[in-house]
């Protein structure tokens, strides 16, 4: 029951056995069109990086037939999943394979910064650890240690310790405003994790699992409702890999957006303040691609007054990836897959909007820097940030 | 990299820094057709046709053979190389930057019949307008940027993500084809890097007579580089008529014979634009699927056991259809219903899906589609291949042509070596059943003949491909391989033999 | 064997490193603890090494580069400065609050850098064990 | 993955002094069981002849790519060791010191037990970095040979002379149209009061004649480029509109209508500092060199009034004038650059208190200069420029312009260091020419702090010049006079004296070569003179290899201390060409082209101007001539692309690993 029989003219015997993550892939029924091919932001860049190419040399040459820059080059932001007529889990195979591969196949360098937060979420799977998290709330805002809604800030309040060009700490503070304009004091706690996103899809399953289990046991404790965040990554992490591993939430998760979207519908929440700006919205892969969740950020952007809001060509589950997946892979291509999605946004619009604190900091990043080639102005904006700034 | 011509040709490429790659190259050893010559050691990656005028240079000065292929989607095996030959994926060509990055969002530029250029935005719609591709762009990537002018190409084959180099290579069908012809009939002016016995060719060929002859060419005479491909204008849905036409029956050969009939009647009576159909089984859709729960698809989609469900759909402008719903009426055992053109996409995606994708199983190759001539022995050849498919997994679909039905049925199996090897047999038991003079039945005329090409085409063609060859390619640098009648691939499933 | 505040000490090649050349030439005592990374600039202090000290159980962090001015590259120390106030609020927020430092000291300051490894030392001894370390028995 | 090594690591007794505290021995036995260590061993003195030895013996036997010295500081022997491991064939780059004795047996020497635990770390930590680091080649740049000296001053012509002696090919560029400078203006130098023309003009004559100076003159540097081991300058000759075949008869500027008594156009005289008009067509001094005539085409009529006049074309008896002529750009590669552009003078016109432009006999020094040289405008005469009557009371005023307040937007806060002298000189010139005449110094410090300046400030009171503590409150005409009110600090009485002349000790300030500077990346200190490498050590160098500075373009000084500099320039300059080509430092940055956004950070932190983005490639470049390894890029890089060798991350995390406490949660 093997499908390495296949063994072309000059390969010889596959050596490993399949294994588990192959299977899928292989049962999925890649049937070598090469959409996904086509439809990858990195192919795109780098001919020679193609995942159907990948799949096929995984599946003659017996599974670990991968190359190192295969590897880790993929984003996993799903474009090739989205297309696939046999709906092929490549990013699920790319992550398998990262767990069995890591060890003997270690990134060379993984961008510094992935370095930098993998470290962080090392420190946080460690036991006896005493966070001081909540410096960024600042004053004004309520919140509280018990309570029905837990606010999920996931590493928030440690990017800005990395990252120079963006505040990220606003989007949690946006996030507080807005449930407290809502009459919702939400538990920020101490005891919060690593959602472990960039440890899972890096290939550290274990480390994921650990910070998965402390973070349940508490959030579980808590007793609370509802549990939000305003990170795309955390949201897909919490609703959909958690239960995987603590099965079943006894609390519902919700993304910003989804919570927001509730609040105004049920007029605990009005948007007095015109926002006159004209902005587009890239749908982050972790909400979009992986967590299914479209139609929520635009509702939101739909909300606010004053607002334009204009679609890219590209969207929902054709969005372009904003060039890095987990913090794994930031190099001489990822510019250009920037510079062409900045581009696309820029032509429809004066401010990228964004979901997921992470589209926000790879694409700040790239408007930091030099571009490859000049760009029209143009803002990179968090949703929640923006929402706040409807609030009267 | 073993030959010598392969370094010295690596070497020459990397002096005129052409993208390629020489490493393992296992992934590059099939394409969709999963049938094998062997694994290359060398695949370059043209950006444009200036690269592909060094590369044909380098390759006749060498004598090594070239292999074009395009997005690997091919399903004869056309993008496969022999040993020593070396592929050129010709995916990027005219449809990337400078710095040889896709550009996947484009403004297209369009030109009339003698080649000037036009603007779209002032364009009627009876005007007879191309729109000038490079040989990688793709039907998808064209109409995406055609749509806000409410045009299309004219001939888009049901991959819309394969490269318009190789529609015209394939000389493909899809929908349009019934109103404009086969892709070759489309294309109006074509560059073209043939070999000279000195080195690379680029042609500039306009004559439509030439195009024609070189439709269909399978990579034999040349790397196509750019082309003028017809488009048309996008149907409005108050000009637009979708229809789905049902029949089911326990006995394929009755079920046959009568939508034989009425094919044969539309086809006479009416122009339309799309004719699919599709045979449908409770596994043609995941339970979950949310077309089961269309209050008006999801009655398609429940089948009594023990019976044959064929579904037929029509698309096209209304006044050009105006007889479909009385053609339909005449035949009591057909159920017909007029359908939005939302729900008309629906049916053909399940329509696309189910041409052998399902899940758990892989496609075995073999008898992959069909051109039935005369639809009134649609009966009899329907009765031949169910007789052999009795019990066999994957289903049949097809396309209804006014110069016949096409018929593509691809077996499914189970990833394990008996699976696939009782289908593949299953496969050649098809063919000896269905591949008749007698039922005016010929061999792939879909996604081309590929590696059968010499075994499977009529001899007339074969000589005209063979003098065709020997104009464009006198150094014979590509695909020597398909011409020879014995070209045999090997199905990377297994060890059985075309 | 009772525990001793453990300090990753980042010295730049041209102050810090000379000023512990200049404490130890002198027979200036400090506590051993304190364990030295040679770096040729603190302007080649990535934020990295400090949590990567902590994360393999260092209780303190002290980075020591030239005074301000006099840095052997221009402004290296400056950019080092700035660095680790960055990283300073990654330190707090994972609770290790206090225990990175940054001091400088010229190649003819051996006392400076001594009393800087004394105090620093002592501060962390009030702080005691780094968390993330299994705590020692005392 | 780094292939397996072969370490070797030595440990030293220093004859005691790390033995003593440090139990060797232990160490020694840790040190054998790391990973990778093939051969552990002990050894009174490492630095001995015996030692070294050693070194190279076992490096031969046991193959060692990896050596671990356990010692003193690497400050005192890490050269010594790395040549030998050289000399023995292994890469010196794959030996590193632990620093056991500064920073075990010394500091911790009543800590016996705890120093031996350190050292164990130190020496594990340098075992886990050797195994880490990549052997190094130390590369070589060519250096373009030739030299070009910026300022024909007698710094830039001193310094020109040497070099040229020396052989190098020298290209002095003047921006004026002779050479000189400001010393030629300066009549007499003190403390010998010999005359200043008569030690210049030789060496202006040297420099001038000199086979291996090839002198530009009325020509500027406009730009620079650098690329490793050579500067390629781009000099703009400004056109004279007279040709090389001027014979220097002068008849062209006797008839140049400008500056003529009833001409409308009166044009000063930069040479006299404005104290005399100019012709339009000229030569700024009788000895000036080249003996070129140049015409001032800003104020020609032939350019200001559409060659309206041709006079002297007409008159020229050597067809040397060339109204045709046009701005010329040569490129110049060289391999060193002397910055010698000198200073200026400030201008006084700000501190309305001394009436500086308000009153005609307010004049600054080196007017006053001027006024001295019996060629120059009053041939000698100390007149009163207002009515030309002589000048029986000159009042000088010290420090105008320098030692201001700091913050002081109009004045310098730096010392002007030569004006005290200056004025001292020229107040005993003006006494010895005229005994009668009585001369005030106003004054906050009189700084005599040179070799014979003491007794020449002394001599100067011998003579009658009179010094008054304190700084004039305000300059006012009165009675024909200038009436100065100062009090005298010393007496307390507050003094107003009434003077033909005042002259003010206006400050040295650089000349303004900001553009320059910026293109060749050289720094300016807050004072805006040249920033020196070092200024204590390196007072000729800049930070920018290849690019040294001489004279006052570095900072105010006399005519001696530029001589010196000037001197200490062209050696810095002749060891920098002499080598023919510069070792590059191998450890410095370097960039991963597969990982290189080409973002520019690198750019923005390096002080070096050492990392640019290829706009071909869009992959950063760094310049190995120019890079100092500080790492900056290496911090601020996103990806991690740009790394300085031998302190890549994984070598200094081997490191870090390797001290870290051993209990850590696993």
């Amino acid at each position: 029951m093997t499908e390495a029989v296949v063994i072309p003219v000059g390969v010889s015997e596959p050596s490993a056995a399949p294994d588990a993550a192959l299977r899928t892939l292989a049962q999925e029924g890649c049937i070598q069109c090469n959409k996904c091919t086509f439809a990858c932001p990195v192919h795109r860049v780098d001919v020679l990086f193609s995942p159907r190419k990948v799949i096929l040399q995984a599946y003659l040459g017996g599974g670990d037939d991968v190359t190192e820059r295969d590897l880790w080059a993929c984003l996993t932001c799903g474009e090739c999943q989205a297309v696939c007529p046999t709906q092929v889990p490549y990013p699920a195979f790319i992550r398998e394979k990262r767990e069995k591969l890591r060890d003997v196949m270690d990134r060379a360098a993984p961008c510094k910064h992935g370095g930098f937060k993998d470290l962080v979420a090392e420190i946080m799977a460690k036991p006896n650890l005493m966070q001081d998290r909540r410096q960024w709330i600042g004053d004004g805002l309520k919140v509280a240690d018990t309570g029905d809604t837990i606010y999920f800030t996931g590493c928030m309040p440690y990017l800005d310790g990395i990252f120079s060009y963006c505040d990220s700490a606003e989007i949690g503070r946006a996030a507080i405003r807005i449930m407290n304009a809502a009459g919702i004091v939400p538990v920020v706690s101490n005891l919060e994790r690593c959602c472990g996103h960039d440890a899972l899809w890096n290939g550290k399953r274990e480390t994921f699992e650990t910070l998965a289990k402390r973070n349940a046991k508490w959030i579980v404790d808590s007793g609370a409702k509802r549990l939000v965040t305003a990170c795309a990554e955390c949201y897909y992490m919490l609703k959909h890999e958690y239960p995987k591993v603590i099965g079943p939430w006894p609390l519902e998760v919700l993304h910003m957006s989804e919570l927001i979207g509730e609040l105004v519908k049920d007029g605990r929440l009005t948007f007095a303040k015109p926002v006159p700006l004209l902005v587009t919205y890239q749908d982050p892969c972790r909400l979009g691609r992986h967590a299914k969740e479209y139609d929520a950020p635009r509702e939101v952007l739909q909300a606010i007054p004053g607002l334009t809001f204009v679609e890219m060509d590209r969207v929902r589950e054709n969005s372009m990836c904003c060039g890095v997946g987990a913090y794994s892979n930031c190099d001489a291509q990822t510019k250009f897959m920037q510079q062409e999605r900045l581009e696309e946004a820029a032509s429809k619009a004066d401010h990228m909007v964004t979901a997921c604190p992470h589209c926000r900091i790879h694409f700040s990043c790239y408007l930091d820097g030099k571009p490859v080639d000049p760009l029209p102005p143009l803002k990179i904006v968090d949703l929640t940030v923006l929402a706040a700034q409807a609030l009267g | 990299m073993a030959a010598v011509e392969h370094v010295a040709l690596e070497r020459g490429l990397a002096a005129k820094g052409i993208a390629r790659d020489c490493g393992e190259l296992l992934g590059y050893a099939s394409d969709a057709s999963f049938l094998t010559l062997g694994v290359p050691n060398l695949i370059v990656f043209p950006k444009d046709e200036a690269e592909c005028v060094e590369i044909v240079d380098l390759a006749v000065k060498h004598g090594v053979t070239l292999v074009p292929r395009a997005t690997g989607s091919s399903t004869a095996g056309q993008a496969v190389a022999p040993p020593g030959a070396v592929l050129v994926d010709m995916e990027r060509v005219g449809a990337c930057d400078a710095r040889g990055h896709r550009q996947g969002l484009f403004v297209p530029s369009v030109v009339d019949a003698s080649g000037h250029a036009v603007e779209l935005k002032a364009a009627k719609a009876d005007d007879e307008l191309y729109v000038r591709v490079g040989a990688g762009r793709t039907s998808d990537e064209t109409n995406r940027a055609l749509r806000p002018f409410r045009w299309s190409v004219a001939v888009t084959p049901s991959s819309g993500y394969s490269t318009f180099g190789g529609n015209f290579a394939t000389n493909a069908r899809g929908s349009g084809t019934p109103e404009y012809g086969p892709f070759g009939e489309t294309v109006n002016r074509l560059r073209l890097v043939a070999s000279s016995k000195a080195g690379a060719r680029p042609l500039e060929i306009t004559a439509r007579t030439e195009i024609r002859r070189l439709a269909g060419h399978h990579g034999l005479c040349g790397l196509v580089t750019e082309l003028d491909v017809r488009i048309a204008p996008i149907l409005q849905a108050d000009e637009m008529l979708c229809a789905v036409l049902a029949i089911e029956s326990e006995d394929p050969e009755r079920l046959g014979a009568t939508i034989g009939r009425l094919m044969k009647r539309v086809a006479s009576s009416c122009r339309y634009y799309a004719g699919e159909f599709l045979f449908v089984d409770d596994a043609i859709v995941r339970p979950d699927d949310p077309i089961r729960a269309d209050p008006v698809l999801g009655s398609y989609f429940a089948v009594r056991p023990g019976v044959r469900k064929m579904v037929l759909l029509y698309r096209g402008r209304r006044e050009a259809m105006a007889a479909l719903p009385g053609i339909a009426t005449d035949v009591p055992e057909v159920s017909y219903r007029e359908v939005s053109y939302a729900q008309f996409q629906a049916m053909m995606r399940v329509r696309t899906a189910a041409t052998g994708k399902s899940v758990a199983r892989v496609n075995v190759p073999g008898c992959e589609d069909f051109l039935l001539r005369e639809p009134e022995r649609f009966g009899t050849v329907l009765a031949a291949m169910f007789a052999v498919l009795a019990g066999a997994e994957g289903r049949p679909v097809g396309h209804h042509y006014p110069d016949g039905i096409v018929v593509h049925y691809r077996p499914q199996a189970r990833i394990d070596r008996d699976a696939i090897e009782k289908a593949w047999s299953l496969n050649l038991r098809l063919r000896d059943a269905v591949l008749r003079p007698e039922f005016s039945v010929e061999d792939r005329v879909e996604h081309g003949l590929g590696l059968a090409l010499f075994r499977d085409s009529p001899p007339e063609r074969q000589k005209e491909l063979r003098a065709l060859k020997a104009e464009y390619d006198p150094a014979n640098v590509f695909c020597p391989h398909l011409l020879d009648p014995e070209a045999k691939g090997r199905f990377v499933g297994s060890s059985f033999r075309l | 064997m009772t525990w001793e505040p453990q300090i990753a000490a980042f010295c730049c090649n041209w102050c810090g490193y000379a000023a512990a050349d200049q404490a130890g030439a002198a027979k200036m005592e400090y506590p051993a603890g304190v364990k030295i990374v040679r770096l040729m600039c603190t302007g080649m202090m990535d934020p990295y090494y400090v949590l990567r000290a902590f994360e393999r159980g260092f209780d303190g962090v002290l980075v020591v580069g030239c005074h301000v001015g006099s840095c052997h590259y221009k402004s290296g120390n400056l950019q080092a400065k700035e660095q680790l106030d960055r990283v300073d609020r990654v330190v707090r927020a994972l609770g290790l609050g206090g225990r990175l430092a940054m001091t400088a000291a010229s190649a003819a300051e051996g006392n400076v850098f001594a009393d800087a490894a004394r105090d620093f030392t002592e501060k962390v001894r009030k702080l005691g064990p780094n968390p993330l370390r299994q705590a020692v028995p005392a | 993955m780094t292939e397996k090594r072969k370490v070797g690591v030595f440990l030293c007794h220093c004859g005691g002094n790390i033995s003593d505290v440090v139990d060797v021995g232990k160490v020694r036995d840790f040190a054998a069981n790391q990973e990778d260590v093939v051969l552990a061993t002990d050894f009174r003195f490492m630095c001995s002849n015996e030692g070294q030895e050693r070194l190279q013996r076992e490096i031969r036997e046991k193959g060692l790519d990896g050596v671990v010295v356990a010692c003193c500081t690497p400050k005192m022997y890490e050269d010594l060791f790395r040549g030998k491991a050289a000399e023995a064939g292994m890469n010196p780059f794959l030996l590193e010191i632990a620093n056991v004795r500064e920073q075990c047996s010394y500091p911790h020497r009543h800590e016996p037990a705890k120093a031996t635990e350190k050292a164990k770390a130190l020496v594990k930590a340098q075992v886990e970095k050797v195994r880490k680091l990549w052997s190094l080649e130390v590369k070589t740049a060519k250096i373009q040979p030739g030299v070009a000296v910026i300022g024909g001053g007698i710094a830039g012509i001193h310094a020109s002379i040497l070099l040229a002696d020396l052989g190098h090919k020298v290209t002095l560029v003047e921006k004026s149209p002779t050479i000189g400078g400001n010393m030629a203006r300066t009549v007499k130098t003190f403390p010998t009061d010999d005359c200043a023309m008569c030690t210049l003009s030789p060496k202006m004559n040297e420099a001038y004649n000199h086979e291996n100076i090839d002198l530009m003159t009325y020509a500027e540097v406009v730009d620079a480029k650098r690329s490793p081991g050579k500067f390629t300058l781009t000099v703009e000759k400004k056109p004279r509109f007279v040709t090389d075949a001027c014979i220097g008869c002068n008849r062209c500027t006797e008839r140049c209508p400008v500056s003529t008594a009833k001409a409308p156009v009166q044009v000063e005289s930069e040479w006299e500092m404005g104290l005399s008009k100019r012709k339009a067509i000229y030569l700024p001094f009788p000895s000036a060199l080249p003996q070129l005539w140049t015409i001032d085409a800003d104020h020609c009529f032939y350019f200001q009034r559409n060659h309206a006049c041709r006079v002297c074309q007409m008159v020229c008896p050597a067809k040397a004038i060339d109204f045709t002529m046009k701005p010329e750009r040569v490129a110049v590669d060289v391999g060193a650059v002397i910055v010698a552009t000198g200073w200026k003078e400030y201008d006084p016109a700000p501190l309305a208190h001394l009436g500086f432009r308000r009153h005609k006999d307010v004049v600054t020094q080196l007017q006053f200069a001027r006024m001295l040289d019996s060629m120059g405008p009053t041939r000698g005469e100390i007149a009163r420029p207002s009515d030309g009557k002589p000048a029986e009371t000159v009042v000088m005023v010290q420090c105008v312009g320098s030692r201001g307040a700091p913050g002081d937007p109009d004045t310098h806060e730096y010392c002007s260091r030569v004006c005290c002298m200056v004025a001292v000189k020229h107040a005993q010139l003006l006494k010895k020419a005229r005994p009668e005449a009585d001369v005030y110094i106003l004054y906050i410090d009189l700084r005599a702090y040179g070799k014979g300046f003491e007794e020449y400030y002394v001599h100067s009171m011998e003579l009658g010049v009179k010094y008054v503590r304190g700084l004039p409150g305000r300059v006012h005409p009165e009675g024909g006079k200038l009436l100065v009110d100062v009090d005298d600090m010393l007496t307390g009485r507050r003094l107003e004296i009434p003077a033909d002349l005042v002259v003010l000790s206006a400050a040295m300030e650089p000349a303004p070569i900001d553009d320059l500077l910026a293109s060749l990346h050289v720094d300016k200190t807050p004072d805006g003179f040249v920033k020196e490498y070092h200024a204590k050590i390196n007072p000729t160098e800049t930070a920018v290899k290849g690019v040294f500075v001489a004279g006052c373009a570095q900072g105010p000084k006399d005519i001696t201390d530029t001589i010196a500099q000037a001197g200490a320039a062209a050696m810095s300059a002749a060891v920098f060409l002499g080598s023919g080509e510069m070792a590059l430092n191998p450890l410095v940055a370097e960039v991963d082209p597969n990982l290189c956004r080409a973002c520019d950070r690198c750019t923005e932190v390096c002080e070096f101007d050492a990392v640019h983005v290829d706009p071909n490639t869009l992959v950063a470049v760094v310049d190995e001539t120019a890079c100092e390894g500080c790492g900056k890029c290496a911090v601020v890089c996103p990806t991690g692309a740009i790394s300085v060798r031998q302190f890549k991350k994984p070598q200094v995390l081997a490191a870090i690993d390797a001290l870290a406490p051993m209990a850590v949660v696993p």
